[in-house]
């Protein structure tokens, strides 16, 4: 407020309705902010949480434990002897037959395989293969040596941590843990794997590389076929077709598709790529198409709204020079609304990328291992592996899950990003 | 332009694909029960052996089916796993579609669990309280059915603790639930006399009465995931949770089962029966695919090895029930030489 | 034709430009006629006002002259205006043409004095001079009201002017050959009868404006001309 | 009355007041070929009526004006002329329209060669988003007219040259057309249009979109474009209409009221809806 005494013309009412028609804006003003603050609050809210819960997943808990050359010449070469060998000797009091199982339990399902690779000499440790020698390893320890461990439990040993709940892990594994830790043998690295194995049933070895690769084919397929029926769609009814019962209809239609419920394209697919045209089941060629039906009318849509922006000048530009209607479109109308076409057909393939209703139809919610190495290869993708995870009776899949769904909405942030940036830099002044 | 090369070619690749892929890749579907055990043995199976992982799809008992009994071609799933036998009319399904010969596999048995949070009071409960606390109509004072309006444990038996009924279970559309009904509420049902002498004489209204939950908020759906249900029991210390055994197992730190008509739900007293709520799960496998299917009759084969469904095989640490020694002695004679035919 | 623009201010600036010629007209008419009277009675006093009040007619064309370059400026008038304020700046001229000449009538009061000659053709004098006042009042008339009828026959009245005229100017010839003393004062009275005939002139060529604003062609073309 | 067939012959122009070519009873005619015939040329869109039988004749190397009032047809009668309202499915065209002698609706003619011979510029300046090279390049291009790169250099810089705005771009010819300000991208558009060499070149409202000084150097060019087109500009702006064209048509309400000289239009107006229009009164 001012103190300089500026003298009102107005009428004291006047001045009244002027002060309440302030007080109302910024009122209003305050309600927008509002709305944007709690919206921003439950979006932070969502993201904190996951990130608290699946932060984890991009890190696992290892081991390190001294593999003697005396217990490598009792294992003679076999892994899974070498592993006992080496956990009974390493932790003490691992003597009595129930205390050695608690022992082995600690090691994780991989950490087999990771000492056999070193044995085969296909992983080096220094020393040449076959040829016994004290060396020290890493090895992944099991899901619940993991959660306990990022979740701070091992130093509670002291206090009841079983009583009240937190851990499935003995006193004995606890205080195991407990040593190892105060000696510096336990550590949490990043864990490449989550991003590059495919899916497994142990925890610790569960990653997303084969979800990613299904994911990547399937938006490819679907991307590619959308696209350009989309676009073909699009310049036809736009451009070409006569305004009459039939193209109003077809636009009703197309409409009403882009907002049918997303498992009816899936049962869809079911009917025609599977059973008509015996297309591979659970592969990402049919995911891919599957999902492009899906997006195909929000991409006609998307590209419709895009081709109509371009002024009607452009084309009469080119027409009045003697162009026909085909080369006004291509030469002009498509190259312009091409950033928009893009922009929808990415926004297209973002809903695409987490949808899981329709991929349940055509048997990519399914159980598969092995990454995909091409389109015609059984796959997953990343919302069905969060779904799958999310149903999964061992608790570290709960993190795993999280972990997926940060995964995920890290790629609908670049997708999405990608859309902003492709607007932002093709914008056109007319 | 490059990328319409690409969607022609792709278009052109396509009516082919069927011929190149399924490329013999042992395919199980069916229940969702048996699909932790059956994921846990296709990967092993893959890791181990020179063949590539079996797919696994959850698609339900039903589902499973449907897609096994498709016919005979390699696109076709070889193994079908159930949380229950084979009907009548899916053999008949099969046998219309040239599946003639179906292999059946019982790998264990499966507990289905009463459970709440740990620390709230242990539950003991009987069928006969189930079925009193749950059912959508129960026997009134003078034997006529009437509307169930319990509203406390303690209102359905007295020596139960007095607190709320409200129980977390699956949708009718899961196995779980069916064998829930059939075997705990059926159970508490029979244990009426009136009702009982009903299944001679009206069957239908018989099964209406013992099958039909109350709708009411004592029973709430809870949906499929029965990671859920755990989680809303934790939060939640009134709630009892019906779930399978394998997630009793897995979360043996926050919650504990009830015992019903006495018998604690353990590893033991399912695998010898004497728990009441517990099924058999199998799964059926496409004799005609056998040999056709490379490394089918290997996956079946582990799958019924010691290692896998033993006593101390590595499914029982995923909360499998294995099957008595001797019954796993008979089964595993009679798959193979049904493997070897 | 509607008689409005859709600018009201440009209707009300035509009007105005149409009065000021109405009212110039008005004054050059009676400067004509008091000029006249002054020389048939040779009052001396009155020929002085007659001369003075002819610096009023100039302010009134100057007056109008910027009026109508206004109107250009601002309107850019096409057609019938165009017509108007184009024909305005030559009315004008006209009418201070007219002014003019009745100054010159009064100028010569003071030389004619009270002679003869002068008493013989007062009747004729006064009868032309009359002639030209109603030319000059027609035409203005035909001005306000855009009658181009009115504004031919005007054209058609200067005919009878210069018939008199001439008739005049022998009866004055006649008078100073028979009256050589008459010579002087004959000569001047020759030059008055002359402005008086260019008065009518003016009148003509005002006419002739007020036709080509009404119709958009000139008075000689004819009806059929485009 | 002129020779139609006689349209090549080029006779010196007289300069000064003439009369219109065949308006009705004109006396001080003033041999002039006759570049475009329209005989009862009616157009409809659907039910309404937005053309009544028009009979317009537009003379070569004069700039001819339609003029009147917004509705009144001008630019449906504009856009007869190189077809672009058959772009429009609703509209119907009759009678007869001649470009030097041959019927531009007949059933022979594509109307993109009908377009190459007459150009059109429009109300907004509407380059093409590319480089002004390509803008101006690309009519040739499709139409083939240039054999080589260095032919369609040559064709591109006369074009410019001739629109009056080579030196103003000529360093930066690979910039948008966009980047131009309004005058110069109208311009522009003018250059592009010129470059497939038209002999009728059609302005609808060409300076409604720009200021007075952009305004006066398109007028200016208008006046030398006139040496070698025929122009037919519609204009809202009567002065513009008096500043730039020879003959001068009046629309009102899909009918030609009347057409003529632009001198004797805007002096003196033979018919009361033109006088009523072009003083601005209400009519």
């Amino acid at each position: 407020m001012t103190n300089t005494p500026i003298r009102s013309p107005l009428s004291a009412s006047a001045v009244a309705g002027l002060k309440k028609r302030y007080r109302s804006e910024s009122l209003y003003r305050r309600l927008g902010l509002g709305a944007i603050c709690a919206s921003l609050g439950f979006l932070a809210f969502l993201l904190a949480s996951i990130l608290q819960q699946g932060g984890g997943a991009f890190f696992k808990t290892e081991i390190r434990f001294d593999i003697t050359a005396e217990a490598q010449m009792d294992a003679e070469g076999d892994a899974f002897i070498l592993l006992r060998t080496t956990l009974r000797n390493s932790l003490q009091g691992a003597n009595t037959r129930a205390a050695r199982r608690q022992a082995y339990a600690l090691a994780g399902a991989d950490a087999e395989e990771q000492l056999q690779a070193i044995l085969n000499g296909t992983q080096s440790t220094g020393a040449t293969p076959g040829d016994p020698m004290p060396f020290s390893i890493w090895l992944s320890a099991s899901d619940e040596v993991d959660f306990a461990v990022k979740s701070g439990l091992v130093n509670l040993m002291e206090t009841d941590a079983q009583n009240i709940g937190q851990t499935r892990l003995t006193t004995t594994q606890l205080n195991w843990l407990a040593k190892l830790e105060s000696d510096g043998e336990i550590r949490t690295p990043f864990n490449l794997g989550f991003l590059t194995n495919g899916d497994s049933r142990d925890a610790e070895r569960a990653g997303l590389g084969g979800a990613i690769m299904g994911s990547l084919f399937t938006l490819m397929l679907c991307f590619v076929t959308s696209f350009f029926v989309g676009v073909m769609a699009a310049v036809y009814l736009e451009e070409f077709a006569p305004k009459n019962l039939f193209t109003a209809f077809l636009e009703v239609n197309i409409n009403n598709l882009a907002s049918v419920p997303s498992i009816i394209f899936g049962l869809l697919g079911l009917a025609i790529f599977l059973n008509m045209f015996g297309m591979p089941r659970s592969s990402s060629l049919v995911g891919g198409m599957v999902l492009a039906l899906m997006t195909l009318p929000t991409v006609i849509i998307a590209s419709r709204v895009s081709l109509q922006s371009v002024p009607p000048s452009i084309r009469e530009a080119a027409l009045a020079l003697g162009a026909t209607r085909i080369q006004a479109v291509f030469h002009h109308v498509v190259p312009l609304a091409l950033p928009g076409m893009l922009t929808g057909a990415i926004l297209g393939m973002a809903r695409a990328l987490g949808e899981t209703a329709p991929l349940l139809m055509i048997g990519m919610v399914a159980f598969i291992a092995d990454p995909p190495s091409s389109v015609l290869d059984p796959a997953a993708a990343l919302p069905v592996q969060v779904f799958l995870w999310s149903d999964s009776p061992e608790r570290a899949f709960a993190e795993k899950t999280s972990g997926a769904i940060l995964v995920l909405i890290l790629f609908l942030i670049l997708m999405n990003g990608a859309a902003i940036m492709l607007r932002k830099k093709f914008e056109k002044k007319w | 332009m490059s990328l319409k090369l690409v969607a022609l070619s792709l278009a052109l690749a396509a009516p082919n694909a069927a011929s190149y892929a399924a490329d013999k890749q042992i395919r199980v579907v069916g229940s969702s029960t048996v699909y932790p055990f059956s994921t846990v043995v296709a990967e092993r199976f893959g890791r181990t052996t020179k063949y590539r992982t079996p797919i696994v799809e959850s698609t339900g008992t039903g589902g499973g089916f449907k897609l096994f009994c498709a016919g005979t071609g390699t696109d076709t799933p070889s193994v079908s796993n159930a949380s229950r036998a084979i009907k009548s009319s899916e053999v008949k399904l099969c046998a219309k579609n040239g599946v003639a010969t179906i292999i059946e596999v019982k790998v264990g048995y499966d507990g289905i669990v009463m459970a709440n949070a740990r620390q709230s009071a242990q539950f003991a409960l009987s069928t006969r309280d189930i079925f009193l606390a749950l059912a959508d109509k129960i026997p009134g004072p003078d034997g006529t059915l009437v509307k169930n309006t319990n509203r406390t444990w303690k209102d359905v038996n007295r020596a139960l603790p007095n607190a709320k009924i409200e129980v977390l279970g699956p949708p009718p559309t899961s196995g779980t639930r069916d064998a829930f009904v059939e075997l705990a509420m059926e159970a508490g049902c029979k244990s009426f006399a009136d009702i009982k002498a009903l299944k001679k004489t009206n069957k239908k209204k018989y099964k209406q009465i013992c099958h039909s939950i109350r709708e009411d908020s004592a029973f709430i759906e809870a949906g499929e995931n029965d990671n859920l249900i755990v989680q809303r029991l934790r939060a939640n210390p009134d709630a009892l949770g019906i779930f399978g055994f394998s997630f009793l197992d897995q979360n043996s730190d926050t919650v504990k089962a009830a015992t019903i008509n006495g018998v604690a739900a353990t590893f033991s007293n399912i695998s010898d029966g004497s728990y009441p709520i517990s099924r058999p799960l199998f799964f059926y496998a496409k004799a005609e695919h056998v040999g056709k299917m490379p490394g089918l009759s290997e996956f079946v084969t582990e799958f019924i090895s010691d290692k896998a469904s033993g006593e101390e095989g590595y499914l029982s640490e995923r909360g499998l029930i294995p099957m008595s020694a001797s019954e796993r002695q008979d089964l595993n004679g009679k798959v193979r030489l049904a493997l070897s035919k | 034709m509607p008689n409005h623009h859709i600018v009201q201010a440009f209707d009300a600036e035509l009007e105005t430009l149409d009065a000021l010629i109405a009212q110039m007209g008005f004054m050059a008419q009676k400067q004509q006629e008091k000029a006249l009277n002054c020389f048939l009675a040779h009052d001396k006093e009155a020929a002085k006002k007659v001369r003075d009040d002819d610096e009023k007619l100039d302010a009134c064309e100057r007056h109008i002259n910027a009026h109508a370059t206004q109107i250009f400026a601002r309107r850019q008038p096409v057609a019938a205006d165009l017509r108007t304020v184009v024909a305005s700046f030559k009315i004008a001229g006209d009418l201070e043409r007219i002014g003019d000449h009745a100054k010159n009538m009064a100028k010569r009061t003071k030389r004619v004095g009270d002679i003869p000659i002068l008493a013989e053709v007062s009747g004729s004098l006064r009868k032309i001079s009359r002639l030209v006042e109603t030319m000059i009042s027609d035409v203005i008339k035909a001005f306000t009201s855009r009658d181009a009828g009115l504004a031919l026959a005007v054209l058609d009245q200067d005919e009878a002017v210069d018939l008199l005229h001439k008739c005049l100017i022998s009866d004055l010839l006649s008078h100073m050959k028979t009256d050589t003393a008459s010579i002087a004062a004959g000569t001047e009275i020759l030059f008055a009868v002359k402005n008086i005939e260019r008065i009518g002139d003016h009148a003509t060529n005002i006419a002739e404006q007020v036709y080509y604003i009404v119709t958009g062609r000139q008075a000689d073309e004819g009806d059929g001309a485009a | 009355m002129v020779n139609p067939m006689n349209l090549q012959s080029h006779s010196p122009m007289p300069t000064g007041i003439t009369g219109f070519p065949i308006a009705a009873g004109a006396s001080t005619e003033v041999a002039q070929n006759i570049r475009i015939t329209a005989k009862d040329v009616s157009v409809s869109y659907g039910d309404l009526r937005a053309l009544k039988s028009i009979d317009l004749d537009i003379a070569e190397n004069r700039v001819t004006a339609l003029i009147g009032p917004s509705g009144c047809g001008k630019s449906t009668f504009l856009r007869c002329i190189n077809r672009m309202n058959d772009l429009i499915p609703s509209c119907q065209v009759s009678g007869e329209i001649k470009l030097s002698g041959h019927d531009i609706y007949g059933p022979e003619v594509d109307v993109e060669v009908l377009r190459r011979h007459v150009g059109m510029v429009f109300q907004k300046p509407n380059p093409f988003p590319k480089t002004i090279y390509d803008n101006v390049a690309y009519g040739p291009r499709i139409h083939g007219l240039a054999g080589s790169k260095g032919e369609l250099d040559a064709i591109v810089e006369k074009s410019l040259k001739r629109a009056g705005l080579f030196d103003e771009v000529k360093d930066r010819l690979d910039r948008l057309g966009t980047s131009l300000s309004g005058g110069q991208q109208q311009r522009l558009c003018i250059a592009r249009a010129i470059a497939i060499e038209p002999e009728v070149i059609l302005m609808d409202e060409p300076c409604s979109a720009l200021d007075p000084i952009a305004t006066a150097k398109i007028e200016e060019l208008i006046d030398e474009l006139k040496q070698r087109y025929t122009i037919v500009i519609v204009t809202h702006s009567m002065q513009q209409a008096a500043r730039v064209s020879d003959y001068t048509a009046y629309f009102h309400l899909g009918e030609l009221v009347e057409r003529g000289d632009t001198n004797r239009i805007f002096t003196s107006p033979q018919h009361a809806k033109t006088e009523a229009y072009i003083s601005g009164r209400i009519g």
